[in-house]
């Protein structure tokens, strides 16, 4: 086979994809089922140090660990890494902290139909962020390859464009057909923070609807913090095994929080706050104004209550959850 | 908008399975449902499988895209539907386009580490235009979008035209199909893949056309005039898809 | 990197693993929602082939589809070939009526602690079989590469073994880290037989306990005959879309079978015949016996319910739920 | 029986995740569950996780491995989190053994085209001795079974000692870690990885040792004797892990 002209990105991959490394760390790692709850503010404090490699569950506005979120900006956490995979409003949280200085871009500073965040860009815009390329489907595999204890997966994505001549894939052949394809590095990092439906004590957590990638992101991640909208018990989990999407020894950390989600969409639960994610985007539009709106939202508020009741309140939620439900 | 809309539901026939984003490609099949295609299967990159909306989603991740659906699943899942050959169409928009439907979704300016405006990214447009079947675009079109050169190829097109996508290593057979704008809608020539005008909309001239793309559409001699939606097509659109007029409201 | 004394299996492929050209057989493919109601007999004389690749659902024991496999031998299906991924009775069934000449093994000729079946092991001792040995991991990856639209998946098993000298993989290094990897081609089947919890008329499926690997073989798949305990309405498939394992355009058949698989195991509504596999195992040693037996059993049974008739009928269904509900 | 038993359970330490088969690995992961071990996870290679097993499993895919259990899920997914490197321990036997811990489950004979004897293959058992950290095997001893040279590698132990398993590229650190027979149990040494006895069954003796096997087994100064079950453990065993003694009954 012909591998003398075969391309490779020149984008830098920020974490190590030797299985061998990871292989090692779960090694040594305890799996003890015990009581794992504690709160927002000892999780990051205990999970996340500045330089980490971040990996943020849901899709930007639906399902997201918003209180970790801004629990690592309120810890002015530094130098993270983060991958934007369908990181719509929490990169606009991460971007407001300026938490991070390298990010691996699927998709970043927009919100989807809602337009693209003004502060985001700012600090994209700025070249103090190194930026590697990928797209959605890459950085799923990524955290797919990691998930299943491989160095890397093949994929037939990214081939010919620029995306790839910014990404950290190399180009390889089929040993058995001959077909080109990308070769996509696994990705495992250091922290991941998830929010699901239900979990127990221990970490067996369920998700309703779509899954994004939190079932590889999890088995993918060194630490796992885990918000959850209900604690429910281990016998409730044993009831419907097929329900179980994170197995407890991916998890380090539970912590209940009811309306965790919010201001984003949680299926089946309560929709997204449309209005609130307006307000944060035209606030940004002005750098003053904007700095006001973090200090009273997040800088100034002790905890995810404080900002929710700061927005509407249980009012607001109710609202949200009638939106859901009845359309 | 109630135009293009109706074009792009036209050209997804029954039996296809697509892939869709917000806005007008989920209203597109949502009306080709309600009209030609009762079996058109939609797919949400994020994870939903054919749901019965009952709304138009926000996010194409949001509830209401597994509402009633066949199937939730991964972000990974869809886009290895795409890969194993199962998705026939895929609807995708962008800052920039070139020639060949290369488009640019990354960065305005020459420099990456630091870009004079930093777009989203690939998304899973460069997934879906890779491994889905025809790529479909819905843009407006003007001088600046219909670019000769685009600042960062994203999401492949025909690459450089002829067999260069092939030679890429893309699977074989897919590409850029239709461009839907508000001036016409364009394909592609069989052999050079360069851009190539279709059908023209009712009250646009060919120099629109011109006026605004950077480079040279091919305009054959027998281009068409676009059909005006239906009153089947409108009332649908106007009374099912969207009545609240959030999508067909927009210019 | 040193790719110079790099091995390779001397097994052969027995399929494609060339992901074009199932893209190809996809885009061909129409993907109608209609009714795929039929009958054992048409769906096997209709989408099985002599000389076809067969793929069997479930475990061996475990949610098989006993009536498809039974109906291969009744219409004296010839040179197929099968994966033997944990296959036990199903390779019990296909052996006694000689319906193979090649086989990947990952597990065959066994029943699990029942012990080995006489016959199996006469036609895999007959030197008429062609044998490429791979293990159930191997298979499962194989499966998934296919389903995943890729030629090959990297793996870390095999490495060292003569499993691996006689199997159809190839040594690669991971072009990121250098680690030696176990390259395994995609496994694309001609058929599949996958029995069921549920499903509805259109072929969307419900699995209750372990998938194995049916959800890969599914996809991975050109035609699928599914064989269901019972048909349920598409209503009550969209009423929890996370139940669905495997979608409508991956089915070209429906078969409602209740108990269909007998004498195997079905999780949640019947345990396993442990006296009739038993009988199975014990009539094998002795050849003239096991002619009769199949003829009994098989040749001169015109469907699966005069085979269950014959072995105790519903009385035998009801002592079977007992076992599986009390233990 | 019941002894095997009893030293194959003390060997899963707290905490540890193990996949097992059914029969004598079951009840051994099911004791020491009931003993030192409560926070042992058990796993089953065909996608039972951690099941409150109301009775032995006949089949490690059969629907006890799943019963109020933690997850239920695929083979692939179980061979994965081995490949992550989850899983502690594995338990397997074979037809035959080596010196070097490598099992033969697949012929006997010379010739794979036609082979004398043909036996199921590797199943799962080269996938976990390749995975996971540890491998134990119980297994009967005799000349048979503890061969020189095993007709067939299976699955792999120490190939040819030394570093060869890891120069094959199987993950580091991993390989076998203890054989359990009705005579003793045994080790390997730390470098040759040639087995090693270290302990003796009460009632055996060395010669017992030396004539089931084919190979020499090392026998240290400093072997120990087998301590006997327990009368806790004998209690576990006989009336909760196998009350209808399917299993302890065998010889």
């Amino acid at each position: 086979m012909d591998t003398a002209n075969l391309k490779q990105g020149i984008g830098e991959i920020f974490a190590s994809p030797n299985s061998d490394e990871m292989r090692d760390f779960f090694r040594k790692k305890k799996k003890l089922i015990e009581d794992k709850r504690t709160t927002v503010k000892d999780a990051v404090q205990k999970y996340v140090h500045n330089g980490d490699y971040l990996a943020i569950g849901g899709f930007g506005g639906v399902r997201i660990p918003t209180a970790l979120v801004h629990e690592v900006v309120r810890q002015k956490k530094k130098d993270l890494g983060f991958s934007g995979h369908v990181s719509t409003h929490d990169c606009q949280i991460l971007s407001a902290g300026n938490c991070f200085n390298r990010c691996d871009a699927a998709y970043i500073v927009g919100l989807e139909a809602r337009g693209l965040s003004k502060n985001a860009r700012r600090v994209f815009e700025s070249g103090n962020i190194k930026v590697t390329e990928w797209t959605n489907g890459a950085l799923s595999w990524r955290f797919k390859a990691a998930a299943m204890g491989l160095p890397y997966l093949p994929s037939r994505v990214m081939l010919g464009t620029d995306t790839f001549k910014y990404s950290g894939a190399k180009e390889g052949l089929c040993p058995f057909t001959g077909q080109k394809l990308a070769l996509l590095p696994a990705l495992y990092p250091d922290v991941a923070f998830i929010h699901v439906h239900r979990a127990d004590i221990y970490g067996n957590c369920q998700i309703e609807g779509i899954l994004v990638a939190d079932d590889d992101i999890a088995k993918a991640s060194k630490r796992v913090i885990v918000t959850t909208e209900k604690i429910i018990s281990n016998e409730e989990i044993r009831r419907e095994p097929h329900k179980t999407v994170i197995p407890y020894w991916c998890v380090d950390a539970v912590i209940e929080i009811p309306y965790g989600s919010y201001p984003g969409n949680m299926p089946g639960e309560y929709y997204s706050d449309e209005e609130h994610l307006m307000e944060w985007l035209k606030t940004e539009k002005d750098p003053e104004a904007f700095k006001a709106f973090i200090d009273k939202n997040i800088y100034n508020t002790k905890s995810f209550y404080e900002y929710l009741e700061l927005n509407g309140g249980m009012k607001k939620i109710l609202k949200l959850k009638q939106i859901e439900h009845l359309f | 908008m109630e135009l293009m809309i109706s074009i792009a539901a036209r050209s997804l026939e029954d039996g296809a399975v697509v892939v869709v984003g917000t806005g007008v490609p989920c209203a597109a099949a949502m009306l080709a449902q309600m009209t030609q295609s009762p079996n058109l299967t939609v797919l949400f990159e994020a994870g939903g499988i054919a749901p019965l909306l009952p709304a138009m989603p926000i996010s194409v991740g949001d509830s209401r895209t597994t509402y009633k659906g066949l199937k939730a699943t991964s972000m990974a899942e869809i886009m290895e539907l795409c890969q194993a050959g199962i998705v026939d169409y895929c609807f995708l928009g962008g800052a920039q386009i070139d020639k060949y439907g290369n488009l640019n979704s990354t960065i305005i300016g020459d420099n990456h580490n630091k870009p004079k405006t930093r777009f989203p990214g690939s998304g899973g447009a460069n997934d879906l235009a890779s491994l889905c079947w025809k790529t479909l675009v819905v843009t407006p079109q003007n001088k600046q979008r219909f670019a000769t050169k685009v600042d960062f190829i994203t999401t492949p097109g025909y690459l450089e035209g002829g067999n260069s996508r092939t030679e890429a290593g893309l699977p074989k057979n897919t590409g850029p199909h239709r461009v839907i704008t508000d001036i016409g809608v364009y394909g592609y020539h069989e052999y050079s893949k360069e851009m190539q005008l279709i059908s023209l909309h009712p009250g646009k001239t060919i120099q629109d056309v011109k006026d605004n793309a950077e480079f040279e559409i091919i305009i054959p001699d027998n281009y068409e005039i676009t059909k005006e939606p239906t009153s089947e097509e409108l009332t649908a659109l106007r009374e099912k898809v969207d009545p609240s007029k959030v999508i067909i409201g927009r210019g």
